[in-house]
């Protein structure tokens, strides 16, 4: 080989492992991120879906049959004209 | 009903300077009675420097101390700043005081300027003993550089800065958990700047080599353009932090 | 891809138009960063180092310098830094546009813009890094950048060590807006003064006076590629995020019941 | 109708994401009226009572105060408003006379040393004035609180479960003060202390997690009905 041309290539090799390292550490730092994300949103998608089966059978139930238990909606309606009431009863 | 309007008390809004005293004058009454937190921060301040006597110790012959002094000082501030900084709000959440003048009519910004400005002449204080006490401990064989009076600049705007942000962050980090260690976290990475500038222009003027200048007078502009935009940052940002 | 089931479930402030962008925009990302890797080694010419002494013919060019392949690290290096300051600029906007409207969706923008700045940054660290210990053998110096990008990471390690500190989420949500806009202007402060304040050991290393113009394509196209990966990224921590809320109020609407 | 009202809330909400602490409340609160509010923990109560105080914003809703907006005019509403929480707000190491001119003084009170005087001698700590007030009792903490919350003469005094950790002495001398001021102010008191609470108030108010539940003045029932309406509505809300 050439002196001037090994020179000339000369930080090629010494230089090529720190290379390699930067661009792999830096796609593997993307990855993980990537992996734990997905992990964590499909984790928490199935939590979602067994909550909103749980409500919606929760509020199926309680339209079938509206058992003293199941006052919510009518406490609801109740607090409603309560409120209506507030206004103008506080203000006599 | 009630009778209607009763005779109420005049009421004359006070000046937000009248507002700045009162409340000064309140923080300032207070530390002189207890003078808790300048006790602690002076305490503190010499047993850093015990810890610097044990590091240097051995070295302190061989090396040129003049050079290090600059940076050995500015460490002794930021971490005797951070104690006091810590418990400049503990009299505030101990009796829920600071909702009591949050209730009072008076703009935010002024409740920072008057706590900012009792952490600083709190830091100052307790840098007017620690400083020349570090100098006697370490620089005595150091020959008094002619420029050595300039160091007062640097002093004067780092404590400015770092009471300036610390106010603000010890507001923020005051009824969190881990309160201590958060605000240290918070304060050092975002003091930085300022702590690099005035440690650079310290240390020229320790030093006072021919052209010190350069190595002056530009981190004291620098010092000076933090101080500003910081202090105007957080004058503006205090009032969501301390209602939230 | 699971795209197609998230349609079916609406989630609040996700699955709008930016959510139907996420799978095109992913695609993007990595094609435009592989093709920039690529280029980066095949394409751009490599950049001169050190004199040589004599020259030697190579192919068309003299060539009179040893031949850098360390320089390569730059392609990533430069717009993985610059996307790290792209979200801190967007947390920071996100974090004005929540202390004036205080709604709950601007803090989880903000937040999770800053995640994914983090994470950038950290590549930057990492890129940088080791492009130092090849060019000056070392692996850490006070050079003004590297502490630039050491300060930002500590400041946005130090906003989420405040986010998990505090349990009032409107408490919370205030602070880490007050603390992310006070980081956006400390940033650019302390990469001035870094720059500006000679330091006597190290003189400022000037990397790049003006680049060829293969090199500006190179550099462009894995800018963009590195943008549009950070928006897929953005939008898929984004709807996590929303998710995960959406499940902490069903929770509490249950234990109502 | 509207200046009758010394509290005027349009559907105050106050919610962070999609949890509501205070949902679409409405509030009429006539001038001279004793409002009590009742209700389990994490009813909102408290939550509620701040924004009264203007300590904490709404999300939404309108809240007037003595026909002043306390969204955008904060600062006059505070000028009308006096909060009286289970938090003494002094600060222990000055003394009692320093504490209330330091409130009066921020205020803008036109003489401070001598309202300071006036209220310390109606609430009889006059002759303690100058000790700090880390050497009082809670007792007598309580009342430089009530002089604090005072000192600027407010239309309104709102009270957060004032007799939290007072002992039975204390609690007579603070009814008794709480009768002398009556004349002429407003209250609202949030509470757990029904048996109490009901004596004092003119109108009664009982809320379950966010939402008003029951609302009516005083007169319109006695205690034992109120109190079973009271175990019945919030009995129902946390089943």
């Amino acid at each position: 080989m050439d002196p001037v041309l090994q020179d000339i290539y000369s930080t090629i090799i010494p230089s090529a492992p720190f290379i390699i390292a930067a661009y792999a550490l830096l796609w593997a730092a993307l990855l993980i991120y990537v992996i734990i994300s997905v992990r964590s949103l499909k984790k928490s998608e199935a939590q979602l879906a067994v909550l909103e089966e749980t409500v919606a059978s929760l509020k199926a139930q309680r339209a079938a049959a509206p058992t003293a238990e199941g006052a919510v909606s009518a406490q609801q309606a109740a607090s409603e004209k309560a409120a209506e009431a507030a206004a103008p009863k506080i203000a006599e | 009903m009630a009778q209607q309007n009763r005779q109420r008390l005049a009421l004359k809004h006070p000046s937000t300077f009248a507002q700045y005293r009162t409340l000064l004058s309140k923080d300032l009454r207070q530390e002189f009675r207890t003078k808790e937190m300048v006790t602690s921060m002076g305490i503190f301040a010499v047993l850093v420097i015990i810890v610097y006597g044990a590091a240097l110790a051995l070295t302190a012959q061989s090396i040129d101390i003049a050079s290090m002094s600059g940076g050995l000082i500015w460490a002794l501030i930021v971490f005797t700043s951070l104690t006091g900084l810590n418990r400049s709000f503990s009299h505030e959440k101990e009796q829920g005081c600071l909702e009591g003048i949050l209730l009072v009519p008076l703009d935010r910004s002024v409740i920072y300027l008057a706590k900012a400005t009792s952490n600083f002449i709190f830091l100052a204080l307790v840098e007017v003993i620690a400083v020349p006490l570090f100098m006697f401990f370490f620089m005595t064989t150091v020959p008094f550089a002619p420029t050595f009076g300039m160091i007062v600049w640097p002093l004067l705007l780092g404590t400015i800065g770092m009471a300036g942000v610390g106010t603000m962050l010890a507001t923020i980090t005051a009824n969190t958990r881990s309160r201590d260690v958060l605000l240290a976290v918070l304060f050092i990475p975002l003091i930085y700047p300022l702590l690099y500038a005035c440690v650079t222009a310290t240390t020229a003027a320790i030093l006072g080599s021919a052209q010190w200048m350069d190595l002056y007078t530009m981190p004291l502009v620098m010092a000076a353009g933090y101080d500003v935009i910081m202090l105007l940052a957080c004058w503006v940002l205090y009032g969501f932090a301390v209602s939230a | 891809m699971a795209d197609s089931q998230k349609k079916k479930r609406p989630v609040p402030e996700a699955g709008q138009w930016p959510d139907k962008l996420l799978v095109p925009v992913l695609v993007a990302g990595v094609v435009l960063t592989t093709v920039g890797f690529l280029m980066a080694f095949l394409y751009a010419a490599p950049v001169d180092g050190a004199e040589v002494n004599g020259f030697q013919l190579i192919g068309s060019k003299l060539v009179t310098h040893r031949q850098l392949l360390s320089q390569k690290i730059f392609y990533f290096h430069m717009p993985v830094a610059i996307v790290s300051f792209v979200m801190l600029i967007a947390a920071a906007y996100y974090a004005i546009r929540f202390l004036a409207s205080k709604n709950q969706r601007y803090d989880t923008c903000s937040r999770v813009a800053m995640e994914i700045s983090l994470l950038f940054v950290i590549g930057t660290m990492i890129t940088g890094d080791l492009w130092t210990r090849f060019e000056w053998g070392v692996w850490w110096t006070w050079d003004p950048r590297l502490t630039t990008y050491l300060i930002l990471m500590l400041i946005v390690i130090a906003y989420f060590v405040m986010r998990n500190s505090v349990d009032d989420p409107e408490r919370r949500a205030t602070y880490g807006a007050v603390i992310s806009i006070i980081a956006f202007i400390d940033v650019p402060i302390c990469m001035m003064v870094t720059r500006l304040i000679p330091t006597s050991i190290h003189p400022v290393v000037v990397r790049q006076n003006g680049m060829a113009p293969d090199m500006t394509i190179t550099v462009m196209v894995c800018l963009v590629g590195m943008l549009c990966v950070a928006y897929g990224l953005y939008r898929l921590r984004f709807r996590t995020v929303r998710i995960e809320e959406r499940v902490e109020a069903l929770k509490e609407q249950l234990e109502e019941e | 109708m509207a200046d009758e009202l010394a509290i005027q809330a349009r559907h105050l909400v106050k919610a962070f994401g999609t949890r509501r602490a205070v949902d679409d409340i409405s509030l009429n609160v006539p001038r001279g009226a004793f409002l009590a509010i009742f209700g389990p923990n994490g009813a909102g109560k408290t939550t509620l009572l701040r924004m009264l105080a203007t300590l904490s914003r709404p999300s939404s809703g309108t809240l007037a105060i003595e026909g002043v907006d306390a969204r955008e005019h904060a600062d006059q509403a505070r000028d009308r408003i006096g909060l009286i929480s289970h938090q003494p707000m002094v600060y222990p190491d000055l003394s009692a006379e320093e504490n209330l001119l330091l409130y009066a003084r921020l205020y803008g009170v036109a003489d401070p040393e001598a309202r300071v005087r006036e209220l310390l001698d109606q609430v009889g700590l006059l002759h303690r004035r100058l000790d700090p007030v880390r050497t009082f009792s809670r007792g007598m903490t309580q009342r430089v609180a009530i002089a604090r919350a005072l000192v600027h003469d407010p239309d309104i005094v709102l009270l957060d479960e004032p007799y939290s950790g007072l002992d039975p002495h204390a609690v007579d001398v603070f009814d008794q003060l709480i009768d002398q001021i009556r004349p002429g102010h407003t209250f609202v008191m949030v509470s757990h202390d029904l048996r109490k609470g009901f004596s004092l108030c003119t109108h009664a108010l009982v809320m379950a997690r966010g939402h008003v539940v029951t609302a009516d003045s005083k007169d319109a029932l006695d205690f034992d009905a109120f109190e079973r309406l009271y175990r019945e509505t919030v009995g129902m809300g946390v089943a």
